[in-house]
């Protein structure tokens, strides 16, 4: 187990809001460390300059920051530092591959192969690029464990595949899907895959070499770092054959009135000032993670998920979705007869935050044949302790309500 | 925790376990959707208006214990109630909703005094009302509490 | 005029560097007060939580302060506080419309109107668009003292004529150009209009609904705020048209698997976790400015533009470009023989930072006939002796070189 | 400003001012494209090739000082050379720019040093060279710094 105490101690907010602050909504965005909080509040005090042809030292010094931190997400991944683009965040990262790659590559009847537990940034893209290509969605379904059903694949995966694009880890059951395999099945039938990494970039070690998917998509609040940066990975030959998304500023090499050319890869894809202290701090998030270590983090938060799925299936009331064999850190759940907004404003007022909602994953909830579900999800700075305390709040929240 | 209870007082909890008048209604003369943006909870409301009078009003909807109770509450006020009746209720509860103070003759609307004080929930109680108000108007667009 | 000395006390980037920093690149990127880097390190070590759906009151905060930035941004240009969207600056912004809009709006043979001084932001998005929908891009030109040359306006405003898209303040020329003149020619015609707003919206007073313009783009990291966020204002009966630009979280009503309906206007925009901290920062921004007042600021730039276009003028090598009437606080120029990045680099030794290139405007460029000019930009934290070292060191240099 | 004036040495101002060979070549044998993508400046380079030996070399573009001098110097010292002399000289240069320590033997190649203390302006100083390397070698793709 990690030493929770001294972590805390990285993040303000448990000073600032009294030590036993319990925040079990990792998944929708994480607290900040002060060394994150810090390379952000640095940039704008000491070079806040525009990067790229500045030249002139505070310049010089956020280009160089700014590329620096592109090389720690190239690491962190495995992946080749041109292969590396900065966007706004996982959605934005998923939209540029619909309308940069997708738009240009289907064609009627074509099929896109998603699951039906996708997050909405990995469906919605994917509804509009099906209406204006004609190519078709497919769903792999999931069981009643929350886990992908796979026995029939030779039926989804065909010629007509064209684009595998799922989620690496769900945001509502925790599931980690077997996305090696996944890739390999869509490679057989001659298909781009695409991996939501939004959940397991922040959690575990993902390989882009190993795992050789073609795009990975993850968010930089999601591991600490800032919001309004995330990452889009692609494979170099990929992005090369791909017209840019948006137009603008750095991403040309040659501008006349009524025709451009383009400049090299990720830049191609970067168009406008960027997030400049919005990557600098996501390189600064990645800094801190590899100081603790990713390997220590995942199985530090197996360790409480362990401890936490014990202790609440011990509550009558509490029904759990989910019961993957491999998972991460996020336990969905409701109380009976207790509408799970209710319960996330009664258990703030003892001080924990989870999340209360359909998580971005309605078609999720409709095949649960519920509106929404409460959910606790646990990262670095989470101890057993704060398992005890959303306990005793639950069984306090079921006699409140009186259900 | 006093602002909770008064949040949650127990008339708000009864009607939240044994909702009034939640059912689809066949015959109803207008019907109408409403939507809150902030949670993403929706309500579907009834109303059989005859002669200028709300003869029956149900609801249907998959909202919070405040959201659910203040509809409820709502139906059992309105039914067989004037419209301009209806139009009164709807300011008096307003003026509770946005001011927190409610006066002898409001009734069971008091029991919602206490939402002031937790401005995202107000947008809960305010639901089935905005819904309401909007479907005795001919309104039938979805009605949203932003 | 400011006092200047007060003002940059406000500013920490003028202790870190010491007090004789000279920094001539406001039109690239702007420097942060205190106050804004505090609103976004607030947001990280006190309510560091996602937006909307969040029942819990770090959530709750976070929700009101990032609304509270929409209303602050739609007060400061007069718009209704939906019409507001947040993207992550002005060359997002028009590519939403270029994406949203354009494309299901113009068909071949339509024209799109420009100017010969655009960003490359505001030229890139329509040549793509012109691609794909086969509408044809037209230019009002620019004359030799840098202003629009409108004469022929019966040529160029015509029934085919379906988006004119204008630069506001030219970022080379710095020309204020005449765009509520503009606006009404296009809507004699019937033309939707697009303003670009990135260099008039942190100098001056920009009202939409006196323009009357249809969309509004511009940038927070040149007003005081942070990278990473921007703004596309439209005229909320056009925006209630659109289909969305992105897909994701946030931007949806319901959602399954096959289907969606979409949120209501601006929300429809706004896909995925939004740049939260980025967006809280700007409206700090605004704050700061509006106590100052940007009449005051408006004003104080103009003295020091006269007094540098003076200052410049005599030294025999310098070469200005442009000079029209009404006109923000931004001067290019050349030194005789010198390459403006040399010229750069010269004066980063002396403490100075101005900017050398071709501004993203290589038409311009193309036109004048340079490869790259040399730009100084100032702001509200520049004074007469920034003129004044700026000079010294343009002479110096001139010598160094031995031109 | 003494780095400074390491940087720009007396013979990159006199190479600046009158660069040698800056011209087009009708019958180059091999023609190659440079980019500075970090200040957008470009470089075209013109060789005549025949039996091994570099019997002219040209060059254009719109570079800074640095970037001028640079393959100025360079175009002088190629010409009348062996393919391979050629490529010994690129890997001089190469190890001067990177370390900034040159020694007796090389030459001219020596002014270039100061450029090591200025990492952005390394890639000036290296545009033209690796543009030349490409051309040698035949890759006439656009050569970038980057
Ligand atoms: C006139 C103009 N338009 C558009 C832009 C692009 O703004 P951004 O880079 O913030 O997207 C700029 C700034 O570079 C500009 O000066
Ligand atoms: C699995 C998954 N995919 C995509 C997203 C979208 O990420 P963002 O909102 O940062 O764009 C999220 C987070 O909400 C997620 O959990
Ligand atoms: S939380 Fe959704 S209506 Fe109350
Ligand atoms: S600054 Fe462009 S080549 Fe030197």
């Amino acid at each position: 187990m990690l030493e929770v105490k001294n972590i805390r101690e990285d993040f303000p907010i448990f000073t600032e809001r009294a030590d036993n602050f319990v925040y079990l909504d990792s998944s929708a965005t994480t607290l900040k460390p002060q060394t994150v909080i810090d390379a952000v509040a640095d940039y704008y005090s000491k070079y806040s300059a525009n990067v790229h042809r500045s030249i002139y030292s505070i310049g010089e010094k956020a280009t160089a920051e700014y590329e620096g931190s592109r090389k720690k997400v190239a690491d962190l991944i495995n992946a080749d530092y041109h292969s590396v683009i900065f966007t706004r965040g996982t959605t934005e990262s998923i939209n540029l591959v619909a309308y940069a790659w997708a738009r240009k590559n289907l064609k009627p009847g074509d099929e896109i192969l998603l699951t039906e537990m996708e997050h909405h940034s990995n469906i919605i893209p994917w509804q509009i690029c099906s209406q204006e290509t004609g190519a078709v969605l497919k769903h792999i379904p999931f069981d009643e464990n929350g886990e992908l059903e796979l026995s029939q694949h030779e039926k989804l995966f065909t010629d007509k595949t064209k684009l595998v694009a799922i989620i690496h880890q769900s945001n509502v059951f925790g599931t980690i899907n077997p996305v090696k395999d996944i890739i390999e099945m869509a490679k057989g039938v001659g298909a781009v895959t695409l991996i939501d990494a939004a959940q397991s970039v922040p959690h575990q070690k993902v390989d882009v070499q190993d795992l050789d998917c073609d795009f990975l998509a993850f968010s930089g609040h999601k591991m600490l770092g800032p919001t309004g940066v995330g990452v889009l990975y692609g494979k170099p030959e990929i992005l090369e054959e791909m017209p840019p998304f948006m137009g603008g500023g750095e991403m040309i090499r040659t501008v006349s009135l009524n025709e451009s050319t383009w400049n090299e890869i990720p830049w191609k894809f970067e168009a406008g000032t960027p997030n400049i202290a919005q990557a600098i701090g996501l390189g600064s998030a990645i800094d801190y993670i590899n100081e603790i270590g990713l390997d220590k983090i995942h199985e530090h938060e197996q360790d409480i998920l362990t401890y936490a799925l014990e202790k609440m299936q011990k509550i009558p009331e509490v029904n759990i979705y989910g019961s993957a064999d491999e998972r991460g850190a996020v336990v969905s759940f409701n109380l009976d007869n207790i509408h799970p907004h209710d319960l996330s404003q009664l258990l703030d007022n003892d001080d924990i935050a989870i999340r209360a909602g359909h998580h971005c994953a309605q078609p999720i909830m409709k095949k649960l044949g519920v509106s929404a579900t409460g959910r606790a999800s646990f990262y670095l700075y989470n101890s057993k302790e704060d398992v005890d305390r959303l306990c005793e709040s639950l069984v306090k929240t079921v006699k409140f309500m009186g259900s | 925790m006093d602002d909770l209870k008064d949040l949650y007082q127990q008339m708000i909890l009864d009607h939240n376990q044994n909702p009034q008048n939640f059912r689809e209604m066949e015959n109803a003369t207008s019907k109408a959707e409403g939507h809150n943006p902030l949670c993403g909870d929706e309500l579907t409301l009834f109303l059989h208006v005859e002669n200028e009078m709300i003869t029956d009003v149900s609801f249907l909807g998959s909202g919070c214990a405040i959201s659910k109770a203040s509809a409820s509450i709502m139906t059992t006020l309105i039914k067989d109630k004037t419209i301009s009746e209806a139009e009164t209720l709807f300011e008096q509860f307003h003026s509770i909703i946005t001011t927190g103070k409610s006066n002898g003759d409001m009734g069971k609307l008091a029991v919602l005094a206490g939402v002031y004080k937790f401005p995202s929930r107000v947008k809960c109680a305010v639901l089935s009302w905005h819904t309401m108000n909007n479907a005795l108007h001919g309104n039938t667009n979805l009605t949203t509490t932003e």
